[in-house]
């Protein structure tokens, strides 16, 4: 019974990316004449752009689903990586050290930011406000306003390497797994999701914990920065608070990550949810849909996936009010008899 | 007691900051209103003036523009420049100049480019008396006759269509079918003052290279394709030539949307009307997958990306880059300054045409191959190796050197290799 | 545990009312005279500030009427995108008609149309409100790029001229803000939001329909997208697609630097946007004018932002977060 | 050896928070094998001692002796491992994890196995635990949330009891509890005296404290007033020690006057999604009619259905002139009024003023012009309750979570007095205030009643039940099963009987 239950979850799982595969395919030999995915550069690319969103998605999520929108994200993934990158290529280093020192400068932002949190107590939305004016500026001073530009730059070329990339993608996504069910971290988060007044009357250290949520989300969102830079080659440093943007296009595939993952696992759901998002996209470029169109298309889609999961309770809701309404009329008809 | 101690420590932060930042503040006089307009006094260096520099450039080409304008520029005319932030728009513009108006400036430089922009800004600077002047291809009619519109110079659209028509024409002339992805920035309505003159002039230089070459029958005027706002293949009435326009800004959104359309195969050739840095690593991938050397010409600056294009091998062993074609930057910066200086020695008149302003033209350097661009890439990187040095800018600045002159010298110096002797290169 | 709170003079002072209604506009003031005496009053000149006043006349529209959404504890991210895409087409529909008054009817409706739908999505749908915001915000601004594409859409200058000597974003401001304080302040419709941002479950006890009131609160905001969308544009002549990318983040950092709870709720005030408006323009002004480069302007201005923020709040033991 | 027997001393011990004196010279001595209860108003200063000893704060002054040695907690986890557990009043449980890791949460260092945490043993652990306290209801395994608030209030104690703490604090723990649950408490209140362990017990009802403790000291304003013996507790004394002056040993209403025929709010075959099937009442004019049952009869749900909170799916709540009621606001358009069980969460506005509160109910009625609200006549209608109902407070703008409990609750009936309710809906609302402001509520509402309005009492407690109200009506499994007339003079357990 309960190996059925599994395999079903199983199959919902995959169903997701492959049933949007299929569609898109579908309409693409109907339109285009064309396959989804017919080389490997397509599938470099999809693994490429599920890896980004994955991992910014999940970057998000560490502090979004405690509560915490931090809009300052997305500054942290720019001056992570571009000073990262600088110093790998001061240093003559090859693109692994750039990931690593990228993912250290973000883990470091994201200290920062955790310790603002906590010492300042602001909320998060304001300290994402202020912070991200902040350190949207570090990596703009250090580069002199010429953000990173990996192109050229001696032993780079691991970073666009397919096995590479498949590599950190599905390291990152089993350490967020193990991370998240198997070790102290995973426990106080899910505690604290549940509720943070809670968690710390019962001795979690909720002020340590946010920090390493912030720490965890800027050393995560950095990775994303990394693989993104690896492929377009070049990071501006961009000033005036813009730099949130590439963070919250990635909510769609948190939240619906959040729900493939009720069956499994919301790190399983997540990297899912990036697939099927990923391929989502590609295909509609296939079909020679414009960004702008494409990002149109994307949000009413999630706005279509927003409603549904806000009232998807409601057909229960209903059915168990029918009954109820029976058993009162059966008790009425009792009553009366009596 | 925390709270008081939190918030002076925050004062003198702000403060201290501000001091950093703020080292130029109190030297030099300052003049306070640029309202000096009137009888034409001489070239007076002596005078401090305040610029506010708006610009629309970052990156490492920008960087030196104002190091050009910082250790070249300022010095010899004795200018101070403030700097925008990038700026997109009027909007950004206005507010810039406002500021730089509070902040004593009596001269704009302006890069913003949309006559909208352009206009808005012209306008403020007669209200305010500042003197404005623009870097833009196209030259912006209705506030021509503003008395303190000191004129414009910017790539002239004809030299940098040529460019284009020429590089093209060069990779063009080996007989076979070529297929073209044309990468085209701002170009959309490039000629009617809204997007940027120089990239609707690129690509229809692009354009009409091939189509003198292969003979196509396009059906809509070239001008009408290159307005066109949603990217899409245009129809060239020869099956073997294909050209894909896209239309954007953001080259990262470009590359996503591009890269499916390169994976076809069908093209052999991308062409980028600015930056191409961030198709590099596409381009080399869609060569890996197929096995077919894409062409790359793109607009670029004296900078290291360029170089680095023209020195790398990409997959299939070509350059990386296989043509650029160079707007120095630093050149049209220095022009703009010219100007001012004419205004604030009152030689209004000797900058402009019969009472309107005039565009001046500087021209685009096309440099297809590594070992020219080897020569060129030493321009801009020490004080006499500027395409204007400070003697120049002198020369250029007295009163009675006009517009004209100034046309003169920008055609002297329009050629690469007359270019590269002069400075001994 | 409810031992009487006695707490030292200066946590007192900070809970007063009166003091985080004073403290902003206070703040604004002591930033003008320093900055006033630090340019040797060229900051204070009319001239000068003229200009602090026309610069944050967007800011300040768009976020007096995102107060009354701010006000029921919920956040709006997508009053930036609704502006700017009002803006683009009510100037495509001056375009289309040569019409100043189809364009004032076009951005105002729209505007209000646009966020009616957001707040029915999260009113009639059950969507929660940042959510709704979040995506509004990416889909808007993919709208107008989409339908702008490269270009820009501009006004010719002699009609800007027109409306600018007409005083049209001096009376379009303060009149909506008239409005504005009167519903904020002396209707329902205020003391409601204010109710549903402190505790919305007992609101709804008593009789406060959080749905009609959310709804009012962004019918209003979206008159504010509109009105701040004409006032864009004839400050601009033109909107192009980077057209003030990060007007919600300046908002939200008015609001607050005005004095404003972000969780909403009893510490709302319907001019916080304009005092954090006019103080985010005098700082960057004052300090441009005594010479800081405009990329410190930006780090300065998010210390100052935050530090602000902490000193005039009272410092919560936990955590801060809507359940404490 | 008495030595043996004494193991927690608290000597001369102060507390201040600013200038307020919470704790004054405060010393006394806990020995094995007690009950220890400890009584006082709100504010007295209980819930900080026991809070001091339990390690959630540290004294300004004064030190203490635990097993002969020095005691000097930093964080409740040092005093939980040390033998020193407390239930807290309002600790509460996560839903989204399992009873196991809430049982450990804030322990899970305990599981630690290189740098994971061990489920398997977290898991069996918890059961095991369980199965000693004899919990049959729920697994260690099963999820929070699919437990009701009654079995999450017991995670709570079988959490505190993992850690055989020889000295178990319960501050006010039973005021969540129904019976059922209360006994539960007893039980390992008692179990912990048998083992010879130490209890603390914290309450506000007397009877159970009376009933429950082997000795009982009375504190007031931080000082400790006296400690009686279980054969010296007499009630009247007792509350004379707490609230320092003489209170009449019944403050309930002691007439027996009826109530008006008309009837002025009707249930019909009300049924609810959950709580609630086919229930019906009818309230009167000048009627104070009870309802009584235990925790999960439904009887809260009847305030929230009748108020049009709570869905009603079958059946209808009508008003005297025929108006069915299904939202808040027909019903307060039509002179209703309801004080929810949760003051703090659904009846104020904790953040906000104690005027924005009172207002609330008023925007229409204070409105000149139009929608256009006069300032004058809202100060107006928040002073007349302030003055009336004599809310404590340093002034009317001041927020509403810097008063006491009874002043809050004095603030929720302050704006329904103002909006001029006829009909009151109070669900439990002497919940958690002291004697002093119950007796003050008691008399408004008798008051209330005289002046002809309807008042429905849902409480918990019978005492309440049977002293205010001219009607009890019983509920079980959602439906009202007893009526009880005021002239029949109920006992308590005659009540109890009917309820089971």
């Amino acid at each position: 019974m309960k190996n059925r239950s599994k395999l079903k979850d199983i199959l919902f799982t995959i169903a997701f990316p492959v049933l949007t595969w299929a569609v898109m395919e579908l309409l693409c030999l109907i339109f285009k004449d064309k396959h989804v995915i017919a080389t490997a550069l397509d599938i470099k690319t999809v693994i490429r752009n599920t890896g980004i969103t994955a991992v910014t998605a999940y970057a998000l999520s560490f502090n979004l689903k405690e509560g915490r929108f931090d809009l300052s994200l997305g500054s942290q993934r720019m001056a992570g990586t571009i000073i990262g990158g600088l110093l790998a290529m001061a240093l003559g280093l090859s693109g692994l050290w750039l990931l690593v020192f990228a993912v250290v400068f973000g883990f470091i932002f994201g200290i920062l930011t955790g310790l603002a949190f906590i010492s300042l107590r602001v909320p998060p939305m304001v300290l994402g406000v202020g912070m991200a004016l902040i350190w949207e500026v570090v990596p703009y001073v250090i580069s002199g306003g010429k953000g990173l530009n990996l192109f050229g730059v001696e032993g780079m070329g691991i970073l666009t390497e397919s096995w590479f990339q498949i590599l950190v993608v599905v390291i990152m996504a089993v350490l967020v797994y193990i991370l998240m069910n198997y070790t102290r971290l995973g426990y106080e988060t899910k505690a604290v999701q549940g509720s943070q007044l809670i968690a710390r009357n019962s001795g979690i250290n909720i002020f340590r914990h946010a920090v390493e949520c912030y720490a965890l989300a800027g050393a995560l969102v950095c990775i994303a920065g990394v693989l993104d830079v690896s492929f377009s080659t070049q990071m501006a440093s961009g000033l005036g608070n813009t730099s949130n943007g590439v963070v919250t296009a990635n909510m769609f595939a948190m939240i619906l990550g959040g729900y493939i993952g009720e069956r499994t696992d919301a790190s399983v759901g997540i990297l899912d949810a990036a697939l099927t998002l990923t391929i989502f996209k590609y295909g509609l470029s296939l079909m020679e849909f414009s960004d702008p169109v494409n990002s149109v298309v994307n949000m009413l889609i999630f706005i279509g996936f927003l409603v549904f999961q806000a009232n998807r309770h409601k057909a229960a809701l209903g059915r168990a009010r029918k009954a109820r309404i029976e058993l009162a009329q059966k008790r009425k008809a009792e009553m009366a008899a009596a | 007691m925390k709270k008081i101690i939190a918030l002076l420590l925050a004062v003198v932060m702000v403060f201290g900051l501000a001091a950093c930042g703020g080292t130029s503040a109190d030297n030099g006089s300052g003049t306070e209103s640029g309202t000096e307009s009137g009888t034409a006094t001489g070239l007076d260096l002596s005078v401090h003036h305040k610029v506010g520099v708006a610009t629309v450039h970052e990156g490492e080409a920008w960087e030196i523009a104002k190091t050009y304008l910082e250790t070249v520029v300022g010095p010899t005319f004795n200018m101070e420049f403030i700097y925008s932030e990038v700026l997109h728009d009027a909007n950004g513009l206005i507010a810039f100049m406002e500021q730089c108006y509070a902040a004593g400036c009596d001269g704009i430089v302006n890069l913003v480019t949309s006559n909208d922009a352009i206009a808005q800004g012209a306008h403020k600077a007669e209200e305010w008396g500042m003197w404005f002047t623009t870097q833009n291809s196209a030259w912006v009619e209705e506030v021509s006759t503003l008395e303190h519109n000191i004129g414009q110079c910017g790539a002239s659209p004809e030299s940098v269509g040529e460019a284009y028509k020429m590089a093209f024409k060069q990779i063009l002339s080996d007989g076979q079918p070529h297929s073209v992805v044309l990468f085209e920035g701002a170009a959309v309505g490039g000629d009617k003052g809204q997007g940027a003159a120089s990239h609707f002039y690129s690509a229809v230089g692009v354009l009409e290279a091939f189509q003198e070459t292969y003979g196509l029958t396009y059906d809509k005027p070239i001008a009408d394709l290159v307005n066109q706002q949603d990217p899409g293949e245009v129809n060239t009435g020869n099956p073997d030539v294909h050209i894909y326009l896209y239309p954007g800004r953001n080259p990262g959104d470009a590359v996503t949307a591009l890269l499916p359309v390169l994976q076809t195969g069908n093209y052999d050739c991308f062409a980028a009307v600015f930056s191409y840095a961030a198709f590099t690593n596409a381009i080399a991938d869609v060569e890996q997958s197929t096995g077919k050397d894409i062409k790359v010409i793109a607009t670029g600056q004296i900078e290291q990306q360029t170089k680095t294009g023209f020195e790398s091998k990409d997959p299939t062993g070509d350059t990386v880059l296989n043509g650029a074609i160079l707007n120095d930057l630093s050149l049209a910066c220095a022009i703009n300054c010219i100007e001012l200086m004419h205004a604030y020695s009152g030689d209004v008149a000797s900058m402009k045409d019969n009472g309107k302003t005039v565009l001046l033209g500087v021209r685009s350097y096309p440099i297809l191959g590594a070992d020219v661009y080897a020569k060129m890439e030493k321009i801009n990187t020490a004080p006499e190796l500027y395409i204007l040095t400070s003697e120049d800018l002198i020369a250029l600045a007295q009163p009675g050197v006009t517009w004209q002159d100034l046309e003169a010298k920008l055609a002297e110096v329009a050629d690469v290799n007359t270019l590269l002797s002069s400075k001994g290169l | 545990m409810n031992e009487k709170k006695k707490a030292n003079p200066i946590r007192k002072i900070l809970e007063s009312r009166l003091f985080s209604q004073i403290m902003p506009v206070g703040l604004l003031v002591i930033l003008t005279v320093i900055f006033g005496i630090a340019t040797k009053g060229r900051l204070t000149s009319a001239a000068s500030l003229k200009i602090i006043v026309e610069q944050a006349l967007v800011v300040a529209t768009v976020s007096t009427g995102g107060a009354f959404i701010f006000a029921s504890g919920n956040v709006s991210l997508s009053l930036g995108a609704t502006t700017v895409l009002t803006a683009t087409l009510s100037l495509l529909a001056y375009n289309k008609t040569g019409s100043i008054a189809v364009m004032f009817i076009v951005a105002i409706g729209l505007g209000v149309i646009l966020m009616t739908v957001s707040a029915l999505l999260s009113t009639a749908l059950g969507v929660r409100v940042m959510y709704v915001t979040i995506v509004m915000m990416t889909l808007l601004s993919a709208l107008q790029q989409a339908i702008l594409g490269g270009s820009t859409v501009s006004l010719p200058y002699e009609v800007v001229q027109k409306l600018v000597k007409g005083g049209v974003m001096y009376i379009g401001f303060i009149v909506f803000f008239i409005v504005c304080v009167v519903l904020f302040h002396m209707t329902d419709i205020g003391r409601s939001l204010r109710f549903i941002g402190t505790n919305n479950l007992c609101a709804e006890q008593t009789g406060i329909s959080k749905a009609k009131y959310l709804l009012i609160a962004f019918i209003i905001a979206g008159v504010g997208c509109g009105i701040g969308a004409i006032l864009a544009i004839i400050r601009g002549g033109s909107v192009g697609t980077s057209t003030l990318p990060s007007l919600n983040m300046d908002c939200m950092l008015a609001l607050v630097l005005g004095g404003m709870s972000i969780f909403g709720g009893s510490k709302s005030y319907v001019y916080s946007g304009v005092v954090g408006a006019l103080t985010v323009v005098v700082l960057n002004q004052g300090l441009l004018m005594i010479g800081v480069d405009a990329t410190i302007i930006q780090a300065i201005r998010g210390i100052a932002f935050l530090t602000l923020v902490t000193v005039s709040q009272v410092r919560p033991k936990g955590l801060p977060a809507p359940e404490g | 050896m008495a030595d043996q027997q004494t193991i927690l001393e608290v000597i001369h011990m102060d507390k201040n928070f600013g200038v307020t004196v919470a704790l004054n010279d405060v010393s006394f001595t806990l020995e094995r094998g007690h009950v220890y209860g400890l009584i006082g108003e709100n504010g007295s200063g209980k819930s900080t001692v026991s809070s001091i000893i339990a390690g959630m704060q540290t004294a300004t002054k004064g030190d203490m002796t635990y097993k002969g040695q020095p005691w000097k907690p930093t964080s409740m986890l040092e005093a939980q491992e040390h033998g020193i557990g407390m239930i807290v009043q309002e600790a509460g449980t996560i839903p989204n994890i399992t009873v196991a890791e809430n049982i450990f949460l804030g322990h899970e260092k305990m599981f630690k196995k290189g740098p994971f945490i061990d489920r398997a043993k977290l898991t069996s652990d918890a059961q095991k635990l369980l199965d000693e306290l004899g919990i049959k209801e729920f697994k260690a395994s099963d999820r929070t949330g699919q437990l009701d608030m009654q079995m999450r209030k017991i995670i709570e104690i079988a959490k505190c009891m993992y850690w055989k703490p020889e000295i178990l604090i319960v501050d006010e723990t039973s005021t969540a509890l129904s019976l059922e649950g209360r006994q539960f408490l007893y039980k390992v209140m008692a179990k912990q005296r048998d083992e010879n362990k130490t209890v603390m017990f914290i309450s506000h009802d007397l009877d159970e404290m009376m009933e429950h403790c082997d000795k009982l000291t009375v504190l007031r304003d931080g000082v400790i007033i006296g400690t009686l013996d279980k054969s010296e507790y007499e009630p009247n004394r007792i509350r004379k020690m707490m609230v320092g002056r003489e209170l009449k040993g019944d403050y309930y209403r002691s007439d027996y006057e009826g109530y008006s025929d008309e009837v002025v709010l009707t249930a019909k075959d009300v049924t609810t999604l959950n709580d609630l099937l086919c229930m019906n009442l009818e309230l009167h004019r000048g009627e104070i009619l009870g309802i009584g049952g235990l925790s999960e009869c439904g009887m809260h749900t009847v305030g929230k259905a009748l108020f049009g909170i709570e869905k009603v799916l079958d059946g209808e709540v009508r008003v005297k002139d025929g108006t069915l009621i299904n939202s808040p606001r027909t019903a307060i358009d039509h002179r209703m009024a309801y004080v929810s069980k949760n003051r703090d969460t659904e009846s104020l506005g904790l953040s906000a003023t104690i005027a924005e509160n009172i207002a609330s109910t008023g925007y229409k009625i204070n409105a000149f012009f139009g929608n256009l609200i006069s300032f004058k006549k809202e100060a107006r209608y928040v002073d007349k309750q302030i003055e009336d109902l004599q809310i404590k407070c340093a002034g009317k703008n001041y927020m509403v979570n810097t008063l006491s409990g009874g002043n809050k609750q004095k603030v929720v009936f302050g704006k329904w007095v103002a909006s001029d309710a006829e009909i009151l809906v109070l669900d439990c609302p002497t919940r958690g205030i002291d004697v002093g402001v119950k007796a003050s509520m008691y008399k408004l509402f008798t008051d209330m009643k005289r002046s002809g309005k309807a008042i429905l009492l849902i409480s918990e407690e019978l005492q309440e039940l049977i002293g205010m109200c001219d009607r009890i009506l019983i509920m079980k499994d959602g439906q009202v099963t007893r009526e009880v007339m005021r002239a029949e003079n109920p006992t308590e357990s005659s009540l109890i009987d009917y309820m089971i």
